[in-house]
């Protein structure tokens, strides 16, 4: 199988997967449809209504741990490579990304030490 | 022919973990109980809530049904036995696995209900939290296989299970796992009693059917996933390979159900902390062992 | 390896120095921190000065140690030093001193990837760290005024660093090659050229605050502590100038850009006098002359390839630069930000006074300071690179420049009943002044020691 | 011994260790300053003794000093230059010894005086371009601290438009210094003198940018307007060592850079420099005759005599005799001598009624004569000298300016009206002040005390002694100039 | 010219466009950051397009990509970062309310 083939059948697979979902609702709207009824359709917020879009803000109490993920996921972009051929380089490898992930866990301590992983 | 038989495993195994999960809710072994649900989420009425952000709201439960199914295509049920056999297969699986987060932020956002949003927003911090421990671990066991295929992972395997040869790795990527799956005691999205539901709390009908298929995909797809990394996935004497690799993840994803249902759930705070302090510094303390011992030993 | 770990020896006890401050302020040791800064820039100063002969690359290409990287560690190193000082004596004892310390030595240690860079990636990299250090190094006070110039600041040098690195894939695409002295190859690929030129131009015109890139400079120079404002606009700018240099030096001269870039520095010259000749708060109104005085560094770049002068131009006035730059900030930080503030303070502190103006003729060009001997070079560069017209306008621009430099000047020796206390942390920047204004003074005199054509 | 560099840095040494002084009083100052320069005047006298060469520089003292692009630190003499050292050291002394009594920041003043001879001294010896022009801009910033700090009413805005228009007039120069430089690869002046570093365009452009400074300096009309206000705000000092010293940069360096370095440029242009020469010569004594301030009467005379002195090197450019470019030559190099101590005297002279009278007007006076003889015959003696009169120190070198001018551009001789102009405007003054009808106000002036007779006698005496015997001094001037004239 | 490279680079050319104009016409801190996320996909495009077409043995351009990406993610923190700060300090990120520094 080539590479493009293999692509070809993932994305066949999400298209599978839609359609697998789009019959289902046929399927549920060919058994029985909603009656429209008043109050029904608000949300669960204990009966009241909020006046607003709830989509206001939200305080992300997590955030300074978003900032370290970013720095983290990042490195991920090098460590697989890095993964693979890991055997074939050796020692030379190990202390490469040795040095590379103590800086980054550092950066972790440091960021530890700043208070970023406390609940905001 | 393969795709098909995967799926059809695949249903099946989505089945089992239904039962398994509805036995570790209600502590009763029931092999209809998910058929019957699920005919009667069919049948209830879908309900719309007021202005909702429709785009969200719909694509959600797909898309985290194809998050699901897209990390399966990357799992090999026996030698030969996979829909797509890629190079970069673990690294696949994690992409994939990141649309959970994008699925379920949108289909806590869509329905422009309190809860649903905090259930969405709530998983992005379960997010940051688990993220790097499927990642970490992951390349571990790369470090072994010097590969990212998932088959040739899977070979790696032969002489020692990583499950043996890197004990923490595994500890965390189930424990991460359970996060992505949001499973208890991490099912914070959800929230069982405190969010109403979260982000399942507007879905309904067919809408809440496709939502709890899509994350009992996920869940078959992280315990295989499991399997393939660390408990040797086919491989296993006597019995053919696809039935070691479906008995080993039915294993697996019980193993997880019964481990949630016996604890308190984690606060997300908590569980940031803990993936975050101890977390990562075992996995990179992991990731470390491994190299040493590949470059000491040469299996 | 070990060849290339032994000539990075400067960069390396840099960057381990830079690890121990954040450990160190992990601790919250500020003074341990401000300690292990300077021994460490004091070290890496002292691993360079046997290297200044050596013409070497390492780890494949991309990396130069040569002229330009020798001595821009040699200007870079103790300017940084005497930036941490400043650092110290502004903010002492305020939450996250250590923090900051840390920050200025990485940033640091970014500008000095791009003063050896020979590979684009080096280069993009360099931009990145020497770019978010600063952002988070204006951000530090925290209060509307450093957030806003904070956010400007990230704003346009995300834009610029990612115009940069979309037109450098061009030259990847026409060389094969992510290094710079493969660009001998882009002969006759005029658009290619160009594209990557305009993306060189906008990435590093933004970090030396070349017109028209230059508008976020006033701002984050007054919303960030006068200490982070006087770094900022010695040290990254410098590193700019030295990366233009070593990226452009290989560049063959047919594109055009030279005459480019000489109308860019015309612009920026007089662009940024006229602009600093209308300003009331002294730290804009420097930070447009620096705006101005990039325009002069820009010379050395339309110059590089045609004549012997820019490269030593380039370095020599980025020496005077450094120190007569750093000198007029250190006396802002102890006069005060307002041009007001000036008002007397010749009489009621005539030392201060007076170094405040060596600063300021330096700035102008008034020989023997330093920064004539620089001037000096950079015009040599422009005539024999045949843009008389270019130094003619730098020239008439020293004019405007002393208009500027006069409006700090005369008011210092006015009479006036403004008080000029004392501050907290004074004998540190009076330290500083007393450095920069032996450098300006003695360097321009002892002009052999420095590189020349 | 490197007399030349002893000459040149113990002044501003002196001014340094002042500086170290715990004890700055205003008498110590003084004290310092007096001694330093009598110091550096006995240094330029041993300097005259050892004498000069023909046809290149003596005394050349070099050492390194930026090898990269060949710099070096070099010093030397000639005919030229030698005449305006000693006129500089003397003019020096002389005001050290009239400043003695300014008591305002003492210490100051006298460092920027010192440092002012340093920078003075180092143009006229200095053999190396860059030093040359390092020196040149020096003097320019230590006469703006001078006048804004020890000025008289309008001194902030006089010394930042002397400032202003001699920095703008200065930086062609430095162009001029790098075309030369990138010509001939060193900075070395006895190289560039040669004549033949620059030819064609470059050398036209770098002649222009050389003249736009020069005549800003001299200053020539129409680049003379920062004179009159710079010299009327100076102090008394200050006016004559800008008088007296720093315009003569502009004159000197009009012969050893323009003329000497870019020689065909300049015959080309020399047509052109004439006809500037002697509009300044006329503009500087018509507008002198219109002012009814002493001073800045004074300073457009200097307007006027140093036209002659631009229309002696022009008229050495454009003659085709040697004979008469040496006259021309020697006639111009006598005249800045001349110059300078005739408008000394005169500057010192109307300080001295200015510190009595605090006053310049000429109407304000009137018959001073009787109840200051002292001082009204030096002024009448300078006058007289000023306006040219034979057996006083200006008619050598009027006479040697026009002798070559009609043997050259007879049209140019239209300058001599100027001669008449003063003579009337000098008279005027004379009368004005000295003569007629005494003011009651200035009943009790006090004659010339000492000191003051010591500033002023020894101008007075060497303008009588060039009047009458200028042959030691020609002589000089000869040497070198018969060089320049082939 | 290679047709597929010449499409390659013209969408990137388009996502280029795409981003710089999003960069430059948004107000919002955030949205700005999205552009320039935009422009440098645009560049990653290029990177591999040149790399897969032009230079397939050149191992420098992938490093280049994993360079760019790290660039994307560590411009994004600190962007957001300093989006945050500006947030407590003023409850907003827009650019249109950045107006305290000016002369």
């Amino acid at each position: 199988m080539s590479e493009l083939t293999q692509y070809a059948i993932l994305l066949g697979l999400t298209f599978g997967t839609v359609g697998l979902v789009l019959s289902i609702y046929a399927l549920a709207r060919a058994i029985g449809r909603a009656r429209a009824e008043p109050a029904k359709d608000v949300p669960a917020t204990a009966g009241t209504l909020a006046r607003d879009p709830v989509w206001v803000r939200y305080h992300a109490k997590y955030y300074g741990y978003a900032l370290l993920f970013l720095a983290f996921d990042m490195e991920m972009a090098f460590m697989y490579p890095w993964a693979v051929v890991y055997r074939e380089e050796g020692l030379v490898a190990l202390l490469d990304m040795g040095v590379f992930l103590a800086i980054l866990f550092l950066g972790l301590l440091y960021g530890w030490s700043q208070g970023a992983l406390r609940r905001q | 022919m393969s795709i098909a038989m995967i799926l059809l495993a695949l249903a099946v195994g989505c089945y089992a973990v239904a039962v398994l999960e509805s036995w570790a809710v209600h502590g009763r072994l029931s092999l209809t109980r998910p058929a019957t649900s699920a005919l009667a989420l069919l049948g209830r009425e879908q309900i719309m809530p007021r202005t909702p952000d429709r785009l969200f709201f719909e694509s959600g439960p797909v898309l985290l049904l194809v998050a699901g199914l897209l990390s399966v295509a990357v799992i090999p049920l026996a030698p030969g036995l996979i829909i797509t056999d890629l190079a970069i297969g673990a690294l696949f699986l994690n992409a994939a696995l990141a649309y959970v987060l994008v699925a379920l932020i949108m289909a806590g956002w869509g329905p422009n209900g309190a809860y649903g949003m905090i259930g969405g927003w709530r998983f992005l911090g379960q997010f940051i939290a688990y993220a790097m421990l499927i990642v970490m671990p992951i390349t571990a066991v790369a470090m072994r296989a010097e590969s990212l295929s998932t088959t040739q992972i899977v070979l790696s395997q032969a002489a020692l299970w990583n499950v043996a040869y890197q004990p923490i790795g595994f500890v965390l990527f189930v424990i991460a796992a359970m996060g992505v799956a949001w499973l208890p005691p991490i099912d914070l999205p959800t929230g069982g009693g405190d969010l109403a539901g979260g982000v399942e709390a507007e879905y309904t009908g067919a809408r809440l059917a496709v939502l709890r298929l899509a994350r009992l995909v996920i869940i078959v797809a992280l315990a295989s996933a499991t399997v393939t990394f660390y408990l040797g996935g086919w491989l296993g004497p006597w019995l053919p390979g696809w039935v070691w690799t479906a008995l080993k993840t039915l294993a697996v994803a019980a193993g997880m159900l019964a481990l949630g249902s016996r604890l308190p759930r984690l606060r997300e705070a908590k569980y940031l902390e803990l993936s975050w302090k101890l977390g990562i510094t075992l996995a990179l303390a992991n990731i470390f062992l491994v190299g040493v011992i590949a470059l000491v030993v040469p299996i | 390896m070990g060849r290339d770990l032994a000539l990075l020896a400067p960069e390396l006890t840099l960057a381990a120095a830079a690890m121990l401050m954040i450990v160190a302020e992990m601790f919250r040791a500020a003074r341990l921190v401000l300690a292990i800064g300077l021994a460490g820039l004091a070290a890496a100063t002292l691993l360079t000065l046997p290297m200044l002969s050596v013409d070497a690359t390492v780890f494949g290409g991309t990396y130069r140690i040569d002229l330009i990287s020798g001595w821009a560690k040699l200007i870079l190193l103790p300017g940084t030093a005497l930036s941490l000082l400043l650092v110290r004596a502004e903010i002492t004892g305020r939450p996250r001193e250590g923090s900051v310390q840390s920050l200025v030595v990485l940033v640091t240690l970014g500008a000095l990837m791009l003063s050896g860079a020979g590979d684009m990636m080096v280069v993009v990299i360099g931009v990145v760290l020497t770019g978010l250090g600063s952002f988070a190094l204006v951000a530090w006070p925290r209060d509307d005024a450093a957030t806003e110039a904070a956010m400007k600041y990230l704003v346009f040098g995300a834009v610029t660093g990612s115009v940069m690195i979309y037109g450098l894939t061009f030259w990847f695409g026409g060389t094969g090659s992510t290094l710079f002295s493969e660009l001998g190859q882009l002969q006759g690929q005029t658009l290619v050229t160009i594209a990557g030129l305009i993306a060189i131009i906008v990435g590093l015109g933004y970090k030396g605050s070349l017109v028209p890139f230059h508008f976020w400079a006033p701002d984050a120079y007054q919303g960030a502590p006068v200490s982070i404002a006087a770094y900022l606009s010695v040290i990254t700018k410098a590193a700019a100038f030295f990366a233009f240099a070593q990226v452009l030096r290989d560049l063959p001269r047919d594109g055009g850009w030279p005459l480019a870039l000489a109308v860019i520095a015309a612009a920026t010259m007089t662009y940024g006098y006229l602009a600093a000749l209308v300003q009331t708060n002294l730290v804009r109104l420097i930070a447009y002359s620096s705006v101005a005085q990039s325009g002069y560094f820009l010379m050395g770049v339309v110059a590089l390839g045609a004549s012997g002068f820019a490269v030593p131009g380039i370095l020599v006035f980025a020496a005077a630069y450094v120190a007569m730059n750093l000198g007029a900030f250190a006396v802002v930080l102890l006069a005060g930000r307002d041009l007001g503030d000036l008002e007397g303070f010749g009489r009621t502190r005539p030392w201060l006074g007076a170094a405040m103006v060596v600063f300021l003729l330096s700035l102008t060009g008034i020989p023997p300071l330093f920064g004539f001997v620089g001037k000096f070079y950079l015009l040599s560069a422009a005539v024999e690179a045949g843009y008389l017209w270019l130094a003619i306008i730098g020239v008439l621009n020293s004019v405007l420049a002393l208009g500027v430099y006069l409006r700090l000047m005369v008011p210092m020796y006015r009479t006036s009943s403004t008080e000029h206390p004392s501050e907290v942390g004074a004998v540190l920047t009076q330290g500083t002044v007393v450095v920069t204004v032996l450098a300006t003074l003695l360097i321009g005199l002892a002009a052999g020691i420095l590189p020349g054509p | 011994m490197p007399l030349l560099t002893i000459a040149t840095f113990l002044p501003i040494l002196a001014g340094l260790a002042l500086m170290a002084l715990p004890d700055r009083s205003t008498k110590k100052a003084h004290t310092v300053s007096i001694a330093a320069t009598g110091a550096v005047f006995l240094i330029t006298l041993g300097i005259w003794a050892r004498g000069i060469v023909a046809g290149d520089f003596a005394q050349v003292e070099e050492i390194a000093w930026i090898p990269a692009i060949g710099a070096a630190y070099r010093l030397g003499v000639d005919g030229l230059s030698l005449p305006l050292v000693l006129l500089t050291s003397l003019l020096f002394l002389l005001s050290a010894l009239y400043s003695a009594r300014i008591g305002e920041r003492a210490a100051s003043y006298v460092v920027l005086m010192l440092m002012l001879e340093t920078a003075s001294l180092g143009t006229f010896m200095a053999l190396d371009g860059l030093l040359f022009y390092v020196f040149f801009e020096v003097s320019l910033v230590g006469m703006y601290f001078m006048i804004a700090g020890w000025g008289y009413e309008e001194r902030q805005r006089a010394a930042l438009m002397f400032f202003l228009y001699t920095l703008v007039g200065s930086l062609p120069l430095l162009l001029a210094i790098i075309g030369l430089y990138l010509g001939s690869g060193t900075f070395d002046m006895r190289v560039w003198v040669e004549g033949t570093t620059l030819g064609g365009l470059p050398a036209m452009l770098a002649l222009i940018a050389m003249l736009v400074t020069f005549a800003v300096k001299i200053p020539a009309f129409p680049v003379h307007t920062w004179l009159p206000a710079a010299h009327v705000q100076a102090p008394t000092a200050g006016s004559v060592i800008l008088a007296g010293v720093m315009l003569k940069f502009g004159t000197y360096g009009l012969v050893r850079f323009a003329y000497q370095m870019t020689p065909e440029a300049f015959a080309q242009a020399g047509q052109v420099i004439l006809a500037f020469g002697v509009v300044s010569a006329l503009y500087g004594a018509f507008a002198a005759l219109a002012q009814s301030d002493l001073k800045k009467m004074i300073a457009y005379t200097s307007v006027n005599h140093m036209g002659y002195v631009v229309m002696g090197v022009a008229i050495a450019a454009l003659a085709t005799e040697p004979r008469i470019r040496t006259i021309a030559l020697d006639g111009a190099t006598l005249q800045m001598v001349s110059h300078g101590l005739v408008t000394g005297a005169l500057f010192f002279l109307v300080g001295m009624l200015q510190d009595r009278a605090h006053t310049r007007g000429i109407g304000d006076f009137g018959g001073l004569l009787g109840r200051v003889p002292w001082l009204g015959w030096a002024f009448i003696l300078s006058a007289f000298a000023s306006l040219g009169l034979p057996g006083l120190a200006h008619f050598p070198a009027e006479f040697q300016i026009f002798l070559a001018t009609l043997n050259g551009m007879p049209w140019g001789l239209i300058a001599i009206l100027a001669i008449v102009v003063t003579a009337a405007l000098y008279l005027r003054a004379i009368a004005g002040v000295f003569l007629g009808e005494m003011n009651d106000k200035w009943a009790d002036m006090p004659d010339l005390d000492r000191r003051e007779k010591l500033v002023v006698l020894p101008l007075l005496v060497l303008t009588v002694l060039i009047g009458v015997a200028p042959g030691r001094l020609i002589d000089m001037i000869h040497t070198t100039m018969t060089g320049l004239g082939n | 010219m290679i047709p597929e490279l010449m499409i390659a680079l013209s969408v990137g050319a388009a996502l280029f466009g795409v981003g710089l104009y999003g960069a430059l016409s948004q107000t919002n801190l955030v949205m700005i950051i999205m552009g320039v996320e935009l422009i440098l996909a645009a560049a990653l495009l290029n990177l591999v397009a040149f790399w897969r077409y032009l230079h397939p043995d050149v191992t420098a351009a992938k490093m280049f990509v994993l360079i760019v990406m790290a660039v994307m993610a560590v411009e994004m923190a600190v962007g957001f970062g300093i989006a945050i700060a500006r947030f407590r300090s003023r409850g907003s990120v827009e650019m249109e309310e950045a107006r305290e520094l000016k002369g």
